[in-house]
């Protein structure tokens, strides 16, 4: 095996004193060989994405490279002199990074922000650098390049951008490319495009790429080698498939066993009576004031679905589709502009507040982000007797079955006197979901209530929503973006996409044999479909 | 009087760079200071200091009067009086003439003391409310015949009353709106040249004026100026030559007075002769009650009062008349001086007792506004003083329409103001304590509604006696009863200082100071 | 409360808090410390300050001038916290209202404070006092008629970031009426940011009310430090320390309260970095 | 495109202008005493008679709607009425002094954003470093001084002490001189009430640039530019303070209220004969039509000032097309 392009020898990162840790990352060993993709697989706060930026000299203020070695091509950057690091970041070391939306200058044009980087390392006129940045977009796939060039980055998609910093990047062929999550901001289809430009890119110029990213699915897809990161160690490198195949440490297997594979366990639902019917949905949203001209968006467009006891709904659909819309819709949250929900023969599509107030108790929710659905100022025995004590319900009692349905949700009781900023993402989820029982619920909304969890936290939570929907009787409606995860919870499956239902049917049979071309690129996008 | 104090270090003329050159120009113009632009300068019409001192220039008087106000020719080089002392004969000089050039003559004297000075000027009507008739014999003399005796009938022709008005101008014409009230004519040194509007009055020198060797100047600028400060500073950078009455705040006087270059007097005002007053509304208890308006004066230490709070700049005033003055006769006052116990013991006696926390009575003083200057400060000084003894005061700040709305409307509880005697009582006193000139809406008049048969009577009986002993006897006996009275709260005799730049020579010429005009005046 | 740790660990907005507390402390003492008023003349006018049993010199009235400062701090708080309460009043009103239900009544509020941030504010404040004509209340009134929209964005931009946070979905899911929403979910997350921008007002009121003052439109009845100051135009020819003493009052008072709304921005979000 | 949003702005400008033309109409009816009174006051002697022809003079005997639509006619033909105490137009008046307002605010709107941003960019290169610190208080004592006071200290300082500047008014009085000495003689003048009216801005400039740029430097596209490996400079010039500007400019928009408000003060201060002196002595003195055009006038300018700001935000930044 040649000499690896780049090789890490014992490298400590220390942090500033404040931060929860002393060291961001301690005594890692890693090579980057040439002409491969090696990955650096872990969950947040690994220590994987300080290890590609001390590789890059672009650590934040504060974080400072105290020991060990970096050396690329023989040389060590750690001790390499500023100005002589700095001419080397662009045209031997390239870098992409997550957040394509923030990663471009918003008040530059795409072409100029293109041939800056030409021109930091080449004597070449403007309208020279400005063809060859043409090129080199036309290289990564964008079309009508020409137009492009003038735009700015708000004009563009989460795709199109990234596909400019590639260009960017490789736009003086580097010798390594420096890839952190690049696509964990996009969506699955558009996610999938990127990773297979990547990776033919790699081949055709047999560069060296170190590919970030928490998804073994990415992995699967894309390492030739790759390293586990844990509290800013590496646990366990390899060659990806013998990794993949037998993993060696505990750590690696758990995290493996905790991504949702695709086949779906669950048994069909029992053919209880139809709970909720939403028929001919429809949400339209006015934008612009009084001066401007109003532009209208239909977000759900004619929407039907039915909804039976002890049965989970999944309506799955990228980021856009109206998935969440619809569900706020269902619960009143919005107002719809046409169509009914009946809930038990009653349509509480456009009832008064007044008389809505008793039948919204049936429905109730649980919500995605674990740090916004909770009010920080309220203790948790607050939060969750608040939709009791708002019926009615006086405090001892409802203090009382608060107990009960925190046990049910797997938290200590004397959890209800502390404050939300004290809890896990994951512990919070549970607090949420507490809330929503204690209203006893008929029908229980999901709204992507794990994409804001690690993967292992993840697993967790979707099996207490599995239990206590059994235990409860409840009918779900959930919500997600991630197919994988829809194939673990849901009896079946609504595909969504500009707010039109696009194909339903049983989870299992969807996924064997999806008959919608819009649902089949979905299933393909799904990253490591093929190879677990 | 005003001691030398040591200046602060103020070393000679401060000389900014950029106005270095007044000092060096030989130019024989002199510079005046205007706080701001008058509505308009028609002379009887708007009758305040501003205008006496630039119209003083414009419009002549018949007679100038003496530091003893004894009357001295003028426009009428003679004058006669009928020993029955109803007809007054003037002889004109001939060789006067209107700054357009038309002769100056009877038909003059006749409009203005018949027609246009009673119809604009209240003082003015008051005096010739006396005359009977006027009539022009020849182009050259004048006889005014009088209902009766007005022996203050000579003084209510000083400039500052009496100006004479262009009748060719004038006659006929509605005073108010006739456009020469922005470019005025007259006799006297000065003629008007320009007028731009926020920046300044230009007087140019009268080429055909009768007096010989005058006037001493090429011109005078009057430059607007508005804050005290700047006043200051054009003073003594040499800006401007003469600073007037009320231009400069009185608390820097210590440093004007230590500039070799600026000379000071306090005299040049005796002839309008202002006392500082305070009035109040006697138709209000327990301001009706003499014993309360007495506690009031012993309740003020008036010698601090001028000597700190004022700078020095006055005298107080133990009468309705400032001592300055003739008929001023000092024997027959009763004077009030600092004395709290007394005061103290008067408000007990008048069963003004105080009730809670220590107040005998509260009462808001109305304020003069003049942006916080030495009326605001003396008010503060009483206020301050009166609550040692149990009256609680509180100041009520106004501005200009509110002041003589309130005041006229007789809506005050008390007010502190600044007036003119004009040297006679018949001429400046008697309008604040007749009976008869108790008139709603109308600002100058007896507002605090002081109501004595025998003090009208007396003023009636002093303006028309024939002899100087007759009218000096009804004076004293006045002068006796107001102050026992105590009329009105007369605090001091104001005396403001005009600070001249000592290149000017023979600025002041007499008790009407800059009011006469600065004929005489020249730059050395 | 690791707030309280948070905002006393800054130097500055300890600095801020001490001050502004002696401060306090002088005003409210003053008629203990001092045996006579400020009113009450001592002595001859305009004396420098270290003559005899003159610590801060006399003014043009020859009033003692320390007496003088240690009075004027009340006026000059009283009108800065009076001023801000109301204003705080009117805008956490406007402010939620427009903040909450949005949409028409959103619009029409906020243009109608864009409005009054459009009128040149002092200008407006000098006519509104001097209609009202020149008192403490007047002053009080004026200035929280012109700040109130400083507030009223501030709770608005609260408003709409909160009313679309999930904990408050939650709460309408869960059937709570909206006052109730409004007082017990996102009122309480609102106040911090309120209280900051608040002592900031206060000081830029104390400024205010000097300003009014120091143009003859305060309360005559009143001494303040503005009006000292005021009062000092001419007398500052002759006596340096009769404006300088007072307007040292004035900026240290609102430094400290300056000092101590940064301190409370920087404690209550700690991401915003130094 | 742009144009539509010009001419909305446009269409704002105006509806603000007729707010304000109600709103002060109203105001300043309200307030006690009127003009009669005011000339009456003034003239030293006022009979019932002649304050009942001034009234009719200046048709305030009129019902208020009646006066109302009279006024709104005649301000729309840019014709402000004539002054109650001066007897001139006041459009005249405000015109022959609306230039030295402006002259002294752009000389301050000048200074104080050179150096603002100038001090702002020193002190956001090195955060906590002692330049940093030394700008953020000195930001904060400008904030916290009073301007008044401030302009009264470097009178008190370069007028009565050294004498070296002339404290008062905007040329030597009496001293006509033209050209090149008359422009001299304004700079040697305008030195103290520019720099004071300056100061507080150029604090608020150098704080707003000081917390714009570290803001920016902490964003994701900075360090894609560091990636490219552009330099240190480049990055702070090109990047950093392109995208700073954006704050800078909005700001400068909502300042034009306070300048006014400061003007007032700092003019009164140094007797600088601009509009803010003029509004002083009109409200002293119930001039209301001299105040009511000031307010209009002043209205208008702020207003067009945002215009011109907001215009200048949609071409810094380009995500602006539509305004907001």
């Amino acid at each position: 095996m040649a000499e690896p392009l780049v090789s890490i020898r014992n490298l400590t990162v220390s942090l500033p004193q404040g931060a929860d840790r002393p060291l961001a990352v301690e005594d890692v060993g890693l090579d980057v060989g040439r002409n491969e993709i090696v990955c650096i697989v872990g969950e947040s706060g690994s220590g994987k994405s300080v290890t590609a930026h001390a590789i890059m000299g672009l650590l934040p203020r504060g974080v400072t490279a105290t020991g060990g070695q970096i050396l690329f091509g023989g040389v060590d950057l750690l001790r390499e002199a500023p100005e002589a690091l700095r001419k080397r970041r662009g045209r031997d070391i390239a870098m992409i990074f997550q957040d394509p939306m923030a990663a471009l200058n918003p008040v530059v044009a795409i072409g100029r922000q293109v041939t800056e980087q030409i021109r930091a390392h080449r004597p070449v006129s403007e309208h020279q650098a400005l063809n060859q940045a043409g090129a080199l977009l036309s290289q990564m796939g964008l079309k009508d390049v020409a137009s492009l060039l003038k735009a700015y980055p708000h004009q563009l998609s989460g795709g199109q951008r990234q596909r400019v910093m590639i260009a960017m990047a490789l736009s003086l062929s580097p010798q390594l490319l420096i890839a952190d999550e690049p696509t964990t901001a996009l969506d699955v289809t558009t996610q999938a495009q990127i990773l297979k430009l990547i990776k033919r890119i790699q081949a055709e110029r047999e560069m060296s790429v170190l590919l970030i990213t928490h998804d073994f699915g990415v992995v699967a897809d894309m390492a030739d080698q790759v390293a586990v990161m844990r509290h800013g160690r590496v646990l366990e490198s390899g060659a990806a498939r013998s990794v993949l195949g037998n993993p060696s440490h505990s750590y690696t297997r758990a995290l493996i066993a905790a991504v949702p594979h695709g086949e779906s366990q669950l048994p069909p639902p029992p053919d209880a009576r139809p709970l909720m019917q939403v028929t001919g949905l429809t949400k339209r949203f006015r934008r612009g004031g009084l001066f401007s001209r109003a532009s209208i968006t239909t977000a759900v467009d004619d929407v039907s679905l039915t909804l039976s006891k002890g049965e989970t709904l999944g309506i799955v659909g990228e980021s856009g589709s109206g998935k969440s819309t619809l569900a706020r819709c269902v619960i009143r949250l919005l107002d719809p502009d046409a169509g009914e929900v009946l809930l038990d023969g009653a349509d509480i599509a456009h009832m008064k507040a007044g008389r809505l107030r008793p039948l919204r108790r049936r429905i109730q929710m649980v919500f995605q982000d674990p740090y916004s659905s909770l009010n920080p100022r309220q203790t948790v025995g607050d939060i969750i007797t608040a939709g009791p004590r708002a019926y009615g319900e006086e405090l001892k009692q409802a203090r009382a079955r608060a107990a009960d349905i925190l046990q049910l949700v797997g938290l200590n009781p004397q959890v209800m006197d502390r404050l939300p900023h004290e809890f896990s993402g994951g512990q919070r989820q549970r607090i949420g979901l507490a809330r929503a029982l204690m209203l006893r619920p008929d029908v229980l909304i999901a709204d992507e209530p794990v994409s804001a969890l690690d993967v292992t936290v993840q697993a967790q939570v979707l099996k207490l929503l599995d239990d206590v929907r059994k235990q409860m009787n409840l009918a779900m409606l959930f919500i997600t973006h991630d197919m994988r995860v829809a194939a673990q919870v849901c009896h079946r499956v609504m595909v969504m996409r500009h707010g039109r239902i696009v194909e339903c049917g049983p989870t299992r049979s969807l996924f064997a044999a999806p008959s919608n071309d819009y649902t089949k690129a979905l299933l393909a996008a799904i990253p490591g479909r093929q190879s677990i | 009087m005003l001691n030398r104090r040591a200046a602060l270090g103020a070393a000679g003329l401060l000389a900014y760079p950029a106005q270095a050159w007044a000092l060096s120009g030989k130019s024989r113009v002199m510079n005046a200071m205007l706080t701001d632009d008058p509505a308009h300068l028609n002379y009887p019409l708007y009758n305040t200091r501003i205008m006496q001192e630039i119209c003083g220039n414009i419009n002549e008087s018949l007679l100038l009067f003496d530091w003893q106000f004894k009357p001295h020719p003028n426009l009428a080089r003679a004058f006669e009086m009928s020993p029955d002392g109803l007809t007054y004969t003037f002889h004109l000089r001939t060789d006067v003439q209107w700054h357009d050039g038309v002769k100056f003559t009877a038909r003059d004297v006749v409009f203005s003391c018949g027609v246009m000075l009673p119809q604009l000027n209240a003082r003015s009507r008051a005096a010739f409310s006396h005359i009977a008739s006027i009539k022009a014999p020849d182009a050259y003399t004048v006889v005014f015949t009088l209902k009766e005796p007005f022996n203050a009938f000579l003084l209510s022709l000083m400039a500052s009353n009496a100006p004479m008005m262009p009748a060719h101008i004038y006659e006929g014409t509605d005073f108010r709106t006739n456009p020469y009230n922005f470019k005025p004519i007259g006799t006297g040194p000065f003629q008007f040249a320009e007028w731009r509007r926020g920046q300044y009055i230009h007087l140019a020198r009268n080429p055909h004026y009768w007096r010989p060797g005058q006037p001493g100047m090429d011109g005078i600028y009057y430059r607007v100026c508005p804050t005290p400060e700047q006043r200051l500073v054009a003073m003594e950078t040499g800006a401007v030559d003469i600073a007037m009455a009320d231009d400069i705040d009185t608390v820097v006087t210590s440093r004007l007075l230590a500039n070799p270059n600026i000379v000071a007097r306090d005299d040049a005002y005796n002839g309008t002769g202002e006392i500082m007053v305070m009035e109040l509304n006697m138709r209000r208890w327990p301001f009706s009650d003499r014993r309360f308006r007495a506690a009031f004066l012993h309740a003020i230490d008036r010698e601090f009062l001028v000597k700190a709070i004022n700078f020095g700049q006055g005298k107080v005033a133990h009468s309705p008349i400032p001592s300055t003055t003739p008929y001023y006769d000092d024997k027959v006052l009763t004077k009030y001086h600092y004395d709290p116990a007394r005061a103290r013991a008067l408000l007990d006696e008048m069963g003004c007792k105080p009730k809670r926390g220590g107040v005998r009575h509260r009462f808001g003083l109305m304020l003069t506004p003049d942006g916080d200057g030495a009326y605001t400060r003396g008010a503060k000084y009483i206020k301050q003083a009166l609550s040692e003894v149990g009256l609680d005061v509180f100041l009520e700040a106004t501005d200009y329409p509110t002041q003589s709305r309130r005041s006229g409307n007789w809506e005050f509880d008390c007010d502190n103001n600044n007036y003119g005697t004009y040297g006679d009582p018949a001429i400046g006193t008697s309008r604040f304590y007749l009976s008869s000139n108790i008139r709603k809406g109308v600002p100058l008049t007896n507002l605090q509604g002081y109501i004595n048969p025998e003090v009208d009577r007396l003023f009636a009986q002093g303006a028309v006696a024939i002899s100087r002993e007759e009218a000096q006897a009804c004076y004293s006996r006045l002068q006796q009863i107001l102050t026992h009275d105590v009329a009105m709260l007369w605090l001091y005799e104001r005396k403001p200082l005009f600070y001249y730049n000592k290149r000017l020579k023979n600025v002041i010429t007499g008790p009407n100071g800059p009011g006469d005009g600065f004929g005489s005046a020249a730059l050395a | 409360m690791n707030f309280a740790r948070r905002f006393f660990s800054r130097p500055a907005a300890m600095f801020g808090f001490a001050v502004f507390v002696a401060i306090v402390m002088i005003a409210l003492a003053a008629p203990l410390v001092f045996a006579r008023g400020p009113f009450n003349i001592v002595g001859m006018p305009l004396l420098p300050p270290g003559a005899p049993g003159l610590l801060a010199g006399s003014d043009i009235l020859g009033r003692d001038m320390a007496v003088g400062l240690a009075y004027g701090a009340r006026v000059s708080l009283l009108v800065g916290v009076t001023s801000t309460l109301c204003a705080v009043g009117i805008g956490i009103l406007l402010g939620a209202t427009a903040g909450y239900y949005g949409g028409l009544v959103d619009d029409l509020l906020m243009r109608f404070t864009e409005f009054f941030q459009i009128i040149p504010s002092f200008v407006l404040l000098m006519v509104l006092v001097a209609f009202m004509q020149p008192s403490l209340a007047s002053t009080v009134i004026g200035i929280a008629l012109i700040s109130w929209p400083q507030v009223a964005r501030v709770v608005r931009g609260e408003f709409l970031s909160l009313r679309s946070r999930e904990f408050v979905e939650a709460a309408r899911v869960l059937g709570m009426r909206d006052a109730r929403i409004i007082f017990t979910q996102i009122l309480p997350n609102a106040l911090p940011p309120i209280v900051a921008v608040s002592s900031m007002m206060v000081g830029s009121a104390i400024l205010t009310e000097s300003a009014l003052a120091f143009l003859g439109l305060g309360d005559p009845n009143l001494l303040s430090w503005g009006s000292m100051i005021g009062g000092a135009r001419s007398a500052m020819w002759v006596a340096w320390w009769t404006p300088v003493l007072p307007g040292l009052s004035i900026m240290v008072t609102v430094l400290a309260l300056n000092f101590i709304g940064d301190g409370l921005n920087d404690a209550l979000n700690p991401r915003r970095r130094h | 495109m742009k144009l539509r949003y010009i001419a909305a702005r446009l269409v704002k400008t105006v509806l603000v202008a007729i707010a304000v033309v109600v709103l002060s109409f109203f105001l300043i009816r309200l307030a006690p005493g009127d003009a009669a009174t005011v000339m009456a006051g003034q003239s030293g002697y006022a009979d019932e008679a002649f304050m009942k022809d001034l009234r009719a003079e200046y048709g305030l005997d009129q019902p208020l709607p009646a006066q109302f639509w009279k006024y709104a006619v005649t301000v729309a033909q840019g014709d402000l009425g004539t002054s109650y105490v001066r007897r001139q137009k006041v459009t005249t008046i405000i015109l022959e002094r609306l230039p030295n307002t402006l002259l002294l605010d752009a000389f301050a709107l000048l200074v104080a954003a050179a150096g603002g941003i100038w001090l702002g960019s020193m002190a956001a290169r090195r955060p906590g470093s002692a330049g940093d610190s030394a700008v953020t208080v000195l930001s904060m004592l400008f904030y916290a001084v009073p301007q008044f006071w401030l302009g009264m200290m470097m009178v008190l300082v370069f007028a009565v002490w050294l004498a070296w500047l002339p404290p008062f008014g905007i040329e030597t009085m009496g001293s006509d001189y033209t050209g090149l000495a008359r422009v001299g003689d304004i700079a040697q003048h305008i030195i103290l009430p520019g720099t004071t009216l300056a100061l507080y801005f150029l604090a608020s400039y150098a704080r707003l640039t000081r917390t714009a740029m570290i803001e920016v430097a902490d964003q994701d596209f900075v360090k894609t530019a560091r990636a490219k490996g552009i330099s240190e400079r480049q990055v702070a010039r090109r990047h950093i303070l392109r995208n700073a500007l954006i704050p800078l400019v909005t700001y400068a928009g909502l300042q034009a209220s306070i300048l006014v408000g400061g003007s007032v003060l700092v003019e009164n201060v140094f007797s600088w004969p601009g509009i803010g002196t003029l509004a002083y002595e009109a409200v002293t003195s119930r001039d209301n039509p001299v105040l009511l055009g000031i307010f209009i006038v002043t209205a208008l300018l702020v207003c067009l000032f945002n215009l011109i700001t907001d215009i200048a935000y949609s071409i810094a930044d380009p995500r602006v097309e539509l305004g907001k």
